[in-house]
């Protein structure tokens, strides 16, 4: 019973690893390989751990992977703010195919580009 | 780089990364890791403060000059090897205390050894990274 | 004992940890400085004499046995290299009271300097091939970051390649430990000169030897791995040329000779002639490149690699003789050739310049100068009763007794190519008068040294320069000394049991 | 199928397979952000497989190269985004 | 799986090599970085491997159960990673300075500390 | 969060990840944890985390739905052959203010479908979302408000 | 005598001091160490005549059985009397000529120090011994010919004159160490006793060779004769007279004292005597056609050394006999000439024969000195110089092998002496005044009086031989010989075919010297070293420079790649040669095993670095850089080094940081080879690949030892304290490791921060 629970948290976090590996090459740009990437490998390895975490039934380790698991739900969300906010501000572009620019509409590209520009060696 | 979520998840990293580091260190003995991942991870977590906040932030929280860190290292590691020269017993011998310590087990001189490598590796890693950011 | 073959390594290490926390603190530092390089002079001497009393004596890092803890081992020549290494420490180090710049000190000139020494000693006295791998590239980042610390263009471009050649040393060495330990199972220098004499190892011995000749080969600048020399070593300050020129290549030397008359002595006896060969086309290609030069320092540079050529003859010659002349060559070539550095030092000084071109008048102006140039670089051309004289009558006689006659053929050669590169900065610099440059009303040198610093930049070089008449008008005590060394280097079971243990 | 078998068979390979889809992102680009991404993800796969592996093996040391890497692969993506910021425009 | 490692070896020897003899700097260190990678894996296998066996002393014994990996090819490779890093921070800001000194990357305009100081001027 | 309370936490942690469920384990983790809060706490004023425990829970709990429900929607983008995306960036004008929640409630758009926050504006009143699928704008806005931003400022006030 | 000869090189220290002090004794004082020495060698005349050789050795360097030791016998004594009163009297007379250089005080060191080498080597019982002193010789030489330094002629034939005579001094010290070996001795005396062993040693040609080589360049021997004119650039004939009639004398010395060693085999007679002919009428001839008193002088030595040497081969006693006294004799004439020359020079303003005449009146002892000396030259009786020519007829026409032929060339070599003694001892002095803007001057007597001294001295010996025969040659000759022989000196034998064919000889010179002006002008002008050893030597040195640089150029070229390719391919070459010699090539490839993950490991790893080392981005190369680190560790994952793998991932993560902040500053990538480049890089990065990846199977595939790990796996926790065997290793077992590691790490950032903080051309 035990290792069906682990097999099948194994399994499923296997499967959004896999999905986000797959989206991060089909996805047409890459606000949406971010966007695919962020969500799935977080879940995929929180499973994966989740699944470890039983598999060795041990208040260590499973602290362990507490502490992992935490740490990539907060830190991958931020990554990938980060990632896409400097892509998008260096000019790197939307998918033809989007429907809408806020941000592109807003005066705050201006603004980087004044205060960056001047940082290149 | 002005980033408000970075600048957030940072207060929040920092203290959870130096702990870990301490983790690392204390339980390298005995289970992965040591003085070397635990001052990278040390290292890492004010690097982080100084792409979120700036170096002349990072240092302000460091307090003390990476290159003091450094030179503390240095001093701890070679201090924990003479140590033994002061019994007769050739540099670098272990020595080691009777009591077990919680967390570490016993205590002895090579972890004072791993703790001046952990500091040579943050300081180490911290001026490179300050000194490339500040230029 | 035991304590003193660690002092070399904790003596230059305490001193670096003291000079960074003295950071701030230039004087502090120079005392520093001066300080602990006495010391290591000091600690040297003892060891020597200790080695001298009891035969090769060893010691264990942490108190593991051998060959499973870090072994160290001193015998008569790595006891005599250590002395050396403390004297030139402590050369530099007063000459660096008058020449090196506040910019450099704060940059921590003095504790690099003294990890630079650390490196030089563990190199010397480390009896474990890792751990030698480890104090080699303490060595190397060392010497890296002093090359480097001009921050000019030449700085820079002599940096990029001693820093990429030294590493494609180091990853070759790196290689070699890796596939020795893999074939042998232990990384302790006299454990692995038992084990491949024990156990039969097929043919990966050989090649490890050979990939080893390679890399150290180009730590000592043998022919043709010798590039980063002549491309890097004339553009630091003169005080670190000086110690460059001094240690870090004779430490290659110095492991050359250990690992193949310990560990590798099949192959060495195997690889004679291509060792032979090596050493004379590194001789000849270095001297003619001193021959081509026009720049004191470039041209003292080439000539280290051409002395290189020497040494490793006398390790190509394999016989005791020709050991003892290595160890002694060794001695003098450091001896005469740092002499000859700090003295371009004091011309630089003095002219401002070290081309050959714009310098003349020094023997007219300076005749103390051109009698401290003469001295060494006589001493260098072999000119008796110098130390270079006994030195290269050793290798020669070694050489003809063996019968290797190109070899003793070339090496006298270049002896006068080295005598006509030596006359050239002579009649250039010395005795030809000054050309009077434009805008310049004398023909004469206005130096505003005073005379503390004088006394300073002098002291050591007149120093060496009497050490190299003293060595060779009384070449005996260091020359029996050479030939116990060589004795001990042949017969490394003296080695293998102070080390393990065991009866020889 | 024991877990160990599951683990050994179908797990690793799989997420050995992500790798390789990451490592084609890589490769392909185009922008330096998009090479980002897919080390972001070769890490995160990499946790993953220290975590399977941990269970595979019975040793929960590779928990400890796992927790390492998440810790620090933060650090490389953040100085990726400052890269891009001090330099402006894609590579 | 030595001969697929030794392979593996043998291509990163080779890759590093050649980009070390590129003209740009930059590729000069990245090819050292290689270079290190290549050794340390070489000794990983030449020290022999042994699969998913670390050299941890397991709780309640006083030595790990054989068979168990090589700890001093690990130590050995731990040491020479951390040498490598020193040294290939120290060369990647070295090739910055020159990059700024010099004012080019390209490897081959740097040569004027070795031909003759008269006739580069 | 008072820094004592925070002490403790820190020190709870430390004795999970030590997995020492001692005395002795909770007070190195009391020490390691105060000496980590004097370090990390310099040159700054506090920021509060936490201060509702049971509405930490219930968040907790409804991320975690969320997260899992936004990846099988992406899951079944990522795997069927054609893409009907209709994606863009979209500004959702912000009411949570402090630093903290504004991170908290980006961090949680971004992991759930098919969203991505890209920027917070300089005026800190604008957060600026990518999103994958925006048939409707105006409803995507508000679901985040009504959704999010509202459960947020429930565990933070 | 080991005070005796260092007492030289004491006072050539002290010289310039003293000189400092008292600038107007100085000379005295000085003059006043070679007449000291003059007097304690004279003193021990009695006891080297009476056969005995008087020694004094002290171990030098014993562990290369070098003895720092001196012997004198009549052969040395000769020459230490010629070297210590010629000393006497070129101090004497430097003190009046050079009056007021101002490097008076360098000049009598030099002068000293150059006397106490020639008397180190004439004295010298030990090959090693004789070599040190032999040595100083040339570099004493070096710097007097060079003392005028700021003219760049005097600096180029101090250069020539050290070339020359340290090369061959290295073919002689060669030669030296092989005699030893060849007669188990360094030790003289000993040698002396072993020349059966060298002459049938098999060495003994090249032996031969090399001693020959030393000698002949020391003694101006053709082909190696052209220094020595050259060395006229000395400042004065003080100097020159030292290089041409004393130090060129030590190779003929090194000849007689080795000749009872080596001597008496048809090699030494064919080569000995060959270049003694041919450097006597070479040097005749040469000396006939210039016009530089000097000049003329110097030719006329390298003729009379010629002579010496062509005695030497001979190897009989009655040769040896006539080269002792020819050698005393010639000392006493040269000397005068070389002297006077000097007065002229100093007294007339010019050393151009073609512009003297008549300076008789204004310089009359000059005048005589110069006479005396040059009919002593000529050979004319009463004078020492008829009796030398008279045993010279002699010696050649008993010669062992081609008599006529050595007595023919030996008439027309002493008809050119003859000639050149018009020339130089009549001509200057009489007749008119050829050129009248010279102001002729007086000259002291300081000046006059040390040309004259020797001139009369040959008038002495000529008037009364017997003294000088029994007390100087005879002992001389016995140690050339090795046995005593006996000399009876006489100035008249008779009415005979020698007698004959010297006045034969008079009447020739005479007669050449009077046409020689016709002579002269037939010759085309400008045929001086145009040809000849000269340049040979020209273009040895040219070619030499020439080489060195285009080795230079080639070799050490800048580029750093090519160092590399250099570098790398010795690698190879080298491991190829062990591999081959070894001949252990692994036959058969092992298998390719492993499961899919290693597989996918190493396919990800190959990847990056194809990547990596193929892309045209940077950072696509920083990430496959990446790729690889990660591969890399998820091998270490893979095979149970998860520490490996930890610090794998936290450095590779940090070398991007790096990367990162470095690269943004520099420029991007671009195509700077050339295909052809990059095909040939190519393949050089495949050998070594595909070599390495041998040489790891070749380990792989051999019988694993015991390793020291086990060492490590059982005394991890008894005596290590910890169950992480990786970590104890590296903080307890190898912690010295450790120690280095974080030393560099220490360096590494500081130089980081050296290079970013320190001040740089372009740096900000
Ligand atoms: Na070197
Ligand atoms: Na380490």
């Amino acid at each position: 019973m035990r290792d069906t629970i682990i097999a099948i948290l194994l399994g499923g976090g296997t499967f959004f690893a896999v999905v986000a590996a797959i989206g991060v090459v089909r996805f047409p740009d890459l606000y949406m390989r971010l966007s695919a990437t962020t969500k799935a490998s977080t879940l995929g390895a929180s499973l994966i751990l989740g699944g470890v975490a039983l598999f060795f039934d041990d208040a260590a380790v499973t602290g362990k992977i507490a502490a992992i698991i935490v740490f990539i739900v907060l830190t991958a969300p931020v990554a990938a703010h980060m990632l896409g906010r400097a892509a998008y501000f260096s000019g790197v572009p939307l998918w033809k195919e989007s429907v809408r620019d806020d941000l592109g509409a807003s005066g705050e590209w201006c603004k980087r580009e004044e205060e960056g520009g001047g940082t290149e060696g | 780089m002005q980033s408000l979520l970075l600048a957030t998840a940072v207060r929040l990293l920092l203290p959870l990364l130096l702990l870990f580091s301490l983790f690392l260190l204390l339980r390298g003995h005995n289970e992965p890791g040591g003085g070397f991942v635990g001052g990278l991870v040390a290292a890492a977590a004010f690097v982080l403060h100084a792409l979120a906040h700036g170096v002349a932030g990072a240092r302000r929280v460091l307090r003390v000059e990476p290159r003091q860190l450094v030179a503390a290292g240095l001093l701890t590691a070679l201090a924990s090897g003479v140590l033994s020269l002061t019994l007769g017993l050739p540099f670098l011998t272990g020595l080691w205390s009777t009591l077990p310590v919680p967390v570490i087990g016993h205590a002895g001189t090579p972890l004072l050894f791993d703790a001046g490598v952990y500091l040579v590796v943050a300081g180490m890693a911290l001026m490179i990274v300050f000194s490339l950011m500040e230029e | 004992m035991k304590l003193l073959l660690f002092l070399p390594l904790i003596i230059p290490l305490a001193t670096a940890v003291a000079g960074l926390l003295a950071w701030h603190r230039r004087e502090l530092q120079r005392l520093l400085s001066i300080g602990g390089t006495a010391a290591l002079l000091a600690a040297g001497v003892a060891l020597l004499s200790a080695v001298q009393r009891q035969g090769v004596v060893s010691a264990q890092a942490g108190n593991w046995p051998a060959p499973f803890g870090i072994t160290l081992a001193a015998d008569l020549f790595s006891a005599v290299m250590v002395v050396v290494a403390g004297a030139m420490g402590l050369a530099v180090a007063v000459y660096s009271l008058a020449s090196a710049d506040i910019e450099h000190e704060a940059l921590g000139y003095h504790p690099l300097m003294q990890v630079l020494l650390l490196g030089v000693c563990g190199s010397l006295l480390t009896g474990d091939l890792f751990n030698l791998y480890v104090w080699f590239e303490v060595m190397l980042i060392a010497s890296f970051v002093l090359l480097a610390l001009g921050g000019r263009r030449e700085h820079m471009e002599g940096a990029i390649k001693y820093v990429a050649l030294n590493l494609i040393a180091s990853a070759f060495f790196l290689a070699g430990i890796g596939i020795l330990y893999g074939v042998a199972g232990t990384l302790n220098m006299a454990d692995l000169a038992r084990q491949l004499r024990e156990v039969p190892h097929g043919g990966t011995v050989p090649v490890i030897a050979a990939l080893l000749f390679a890399a150290f080969g180009i730590k000592a600048a043998v022919f043709p791995l010798f590039f980063w020399l002549p491309a890097s070593y004339h553009t630091p300050p003169v005080a670190v040329t000086t110690i460059f020129s001094a240690l870090l290549t004779k430490v290659g030397v110095y492991v050359l000779v250990r690992i193949f008359t310990l560990i590798f002595v099949q192959e060495a006896e195997a690889g004679r002639t291509l060792i032979l060969a090596a050493a004379g086309l590194t001789m000849v290609t270095g001297v003619l490149g001193a021959v081509a030069q026009h720049e004191m320092r470039r041209l003292l540079s080439f000539h280290i690699v051409s002395q290189i050529g020497y040494l490793v003859m006398g390790l190509g010659l394999l016989t005791p003789l020709a050991l003892a002349g290595t160890v002694f060559f060794m001695v003098h070539v450091i001896a005469a050739k740092s002499a000859l550095f700090l003295v371009a030092g004091i011309v630089k000084r003095i002219t401002g310049t070290t081309e050959l071109g714009e310098l003349g008048g020094l023997y007219e102006g300076r005749p103390l100068v051109a009698a401290l140039f003469l001295v060494p670089a006589l001493a260098l051309a072999g000119i008796p009763p110098l130390s270079g004289f006994w030195a290269k009558l050793a290798l020669v006689r070694a050489g003809l007794a063996e019968e290797r006659y190109v070899v003793v053929a070339v090496a006298l050669m270049v002896s006068i190519l080295t005598l006509f590169s030596m006359t050239k900065i002579w009649a250039e610099a010395f005795w030809k008068d000054r050309p009077v440059r434009e805008g310049e009303p004398h023909a004469h040198y206005h130096p505003h040294i005073p005379g503390g610093a004088r006394l300073l930049l002098g002291v050591p070089a007149v120093l060496l320069a009497l050490a190299t008449v003293a060595m060779g008008v009384g070449a005996e005590p260091l020359f029996r000394l050479s030939l116990a060394a060589a004795d001990q280097l042949l017969n490394p079971e003296l080695y293998i049991a102070a080390v393990l243990g065991v009866k020889p | 199928m024991t877990l160990d078998a599951f683990v050994q068979l179908v797990v690793l390979p799989l997420l050995g397979g992500g790798i390789v889809l990451a490592f084609v992102r890589l490769v392909r680009g185009p922008s330096l952000p998009d090479r980002v991404v897919a080390l972001d993800l070769m890490a995160t796969l990499i946790i993953a497989i220290s975590a399977a592996y941990a269970v595979a093996t019975g040793q929960p040391a590779y928990l400890d190269a796992a927790i390492v890497l998440a810790l620090i692969t933060f650090l490389g993506t953040v100085a990726f985004a400052y890269y891009l910021h001090r330099r402006g425009g894609g590579a | 799986m030595e001969s697929v490692l030794a392979v593996v070896i043998g291509g990163l020897y080779a890759a590093g090599l050649y980009l070390m003899v590129r003209r740009s700097i930059v590729k000069m260190v990245f090819g050292l970085a290689l270079l290190g990678n290549a050794a340390n894996l070489l000794i990983f296998t030449v020290g022999r491997l042994t699969r998913g066996r670390p050299p941890y002393v397991p709780p309640g014994g006083t030595e790990p159960l054989l068979p168990v990996a090589d700890p001093l090819p690990q130590a050995l490779i731990l040491t020479a990673i951390v040498i490598g890093f020193g040294v290939q921070a120290f060369a990647l800001v070295l090739i910055k300075r020159v990059y700024q000194t010099v004012g080019t990357d390209d490897l081959d305009v740097m040569t004027t500390t070795d031909t003759d100081s008269r006739s580069s001027g | 969060m008072t820094p004592f309370l925070s002490n403790i936490l820190l020190a709870l942690a430390w004795v999970a990840l030590t997995g020492t469920y001692t005395a002795g384990g909770f007070f190195t983790g009391a020490v390691v944890g105060f000496l980590v809060l004097w370090i990390a706490r310099r040159g700054r004023g506090t920021t509060g985390y936490l201060s509702k425990i049971q509405a930490v829970a219930g968040f907790i709990l409804f991320f975690v739905r969320e997260l899992v429900l936004a990846n099988l929607r992406v899951a079944h983008d990522i795997l069927t052959p054609r893409h009907h995306m209709t994606p863009g960036i979209v500004a959702v004008p912000l009411d949570v203010e402090s630093d903290l929640e504004i991170t908290v409630l980006a961090t949680i758009i971004t992991l759930t479908p098919g969203t991505l926050s890209l920027h917070v504006a300089d005026d800190r009143r604008t957060l600026y979302v990518h999103s994958m699928y925006i048939d409707d704008p105006e409803a995507l806005v508000r679901g985040i408000k009504e959704g999010f931003e509202r459960r947020v400022r429930e565990v933070f006030r | 005598m080991i005070v005796a000869v260092l007492s030289g090189f004491g006072a050539a220290l002290a010289a310039p001091f003293l000189h400092r002090r008292l600038p107007r004794w100085s000379g005295w004082v000085c003059a006043l160490v070679p007449l000291m020495l003059f007097g304690f060698f004279a003193a021990q005349g009695g006891e080297v005549a009476a056969g005995h050789t008087i020694r004094a050795a002290y171990e030098w360097i014993p562990s290369l059985g070098v003895d720092f030791s001196f012997s004198l016998d009549g052969l040395s004594l000769l020459f230490a009397l010629l070297i210590t009163g010629i000393g006497v009297l070129v101090v004497a007379y430097a003190s009046s000529y050079l009056h007021g250089h101002h490097h008076l005080g360098r000049f009598y060191g030099l002068i000293l120090a150059f006397m106490a080498a020639m008397l180190g080597t004439v004295l010298a019982g030990d090959l090693i011994t004789l070599f040190v002193f032999w040595e100083l010789t040339g570099l004493c030489s070096y710097l007097l010919i060079g003392f005028d330094h700021g003219r760049e002629a005097a600096r180029k034939a101090a250069l020539q004159a050290l070339l020359v005579t340290c090369a061959g001094g290295l073919a002689l010290l060669a030669g030296f160490i092989l005699l030893g070996e060849g007669a188990g001795s360094l030790d003289l005396a000993a040698l002396l006793t072993r020349g059966d062993a060298v002459r049938s040693h098999p060495l003994y040609v090249p032996i031969l060779a090399l001693v020959l080589l030393g000698a002949f360049t020391k003694s101006a021997q053709f082909p190696f004769h052209f220094w020595l004119p050259g060395a006229m650039e000395a400042p004065t004939p003080v100097s020159a007279y030292l290089h041409s009639a004393t130090m060129v004398k030590l190779g003929i010395y090194l000849l007689a004292r080795l000749s009872p060693v080596l001597g008496g085999t048809d090699a030494w007679f064919w080569s000995v005597t060959l270049a003694g002919g041919i450097t006597m009428v070479a040097g005749g001839v040469m000396a006939l056609i210039r016009s530089d008193l000097k000049q003329i002088l110097a030719y006329s030595t390298v003729s009379a050394l010629g002579t010496l040497t062509l005695l030497l081969g001979l190897h009989t006693p009655r040769a040896a006999t006539a080269a002792m006294v020819f050698l005393l004799v010639h000392a006493l004439y040269k000397s005068a000439l070389f002297l006077a020359a000097g007065a002229v020079d100093h007294g007339a303003g010019t050393r151009d024969l073609a512009r003297m005449g008549g300076l008789a009146r204004a310089m009359p002892w000059v005048a005589l000195g110069a006479g005396l000396a040059a009919l002593s030259m000529a050979g004319v009786a009463p004078l020492a110089g008829f009796i030398a020519k008279e045993l010279l007829y002699e010696a050649k026409l008993q010669a062992p092998l081609a008599a006529e032929f050595v007595t023919g060339a030996g008439f027309v070599a002493n008809a050119l002496t003859v000639a050149v003694a018009v020339m130089v001892g009549y001509l200057p002095f009489h007749g008119r005044e050829r050129d009248t803007s010279l102001h002729h001057h007086r000259v002291e007597s300081l000046l006059w009086l040390p040309p004259l001294l020797p001139a009369l001295m040959g008038l002495v010996v000529g008037i009364v031989p017997g003294l000088t025969g029994r007390w100087l040659v005879a002992p001389a000759v016995a140690a050339v010989r090795g046995v005593p022989v006996p000399v009876d000196l006489a100035l008249w034998h008779g009415v005979n075919p020698v007698f004959l064919l010297g006045v034969a000889t008079v009447a020739a010179g005479v007669g050449i010297a009077s046409v020689r002006g016709a002579l002269l002008r037939r010759l085309p002008a400008g045929s001086g070293p145009g040809w000849g050893p000269e340049r040979g030597y020209g273009l040895l040195i040219d070619g030499m420079l020439g080489l060195a640089r285009w080795q230079t150029r080639l070799l050490q070229n800048g580029r750093l790649r090519y160092y590399l390719m250099t570098v790398v391919g010795a690698a190879v070459f080298l491991m190829g040669v062990a591999i081959l010699r070894s001949g252990e090539i692994p036959r058969q490839l092992p298998r390719p095993d492993g499961g899919i993950h290693e597989w996918l490991a190493a396919g990800v790893i190959l990847a990056g670095a194809l990547t990596a080392a193929t892309t045209t981005s940077r950072l696509a190369a920083v990430a496959g850089l990446g790729t690889v680190g990660y591969g890399v560790a998820l091998v270490y994952i893979l095979y149970g080094a998860p520490d490996l793998a930890m610090t794998q991932f936290c450095i590779e993560t940090l070398s991007i940081v790096l990367f990162v902040l470095v690269l943004y500053r520099l420029p991007r990538f671009s195509l700077l080879s050339t295909p052809g480049g990059r095909v040939r890089d190519l393949l050089v990065a495949f050998s070594v690949g595909g070599f390495m990846t041998v040489l790891v199977l070749l380990a792989v595939s051999q019988t694993l030892v015991p390793h020291i790990s086990t060492y490590f796996l059982e005394q991890s926790l008894p005596a290590g304290h910890g169950r992480n065997v990786v970590n104890v290793i590296l903080v307890d077992f190898r912690a010295l490791d450790t120690l280095g590691e974080i030393t560099v790490l220490a360096v590494a950032a500081l130089g980081v921060y050296g290079l970013m903080k320190g001040r740089g051309e372009g740096g900000g």
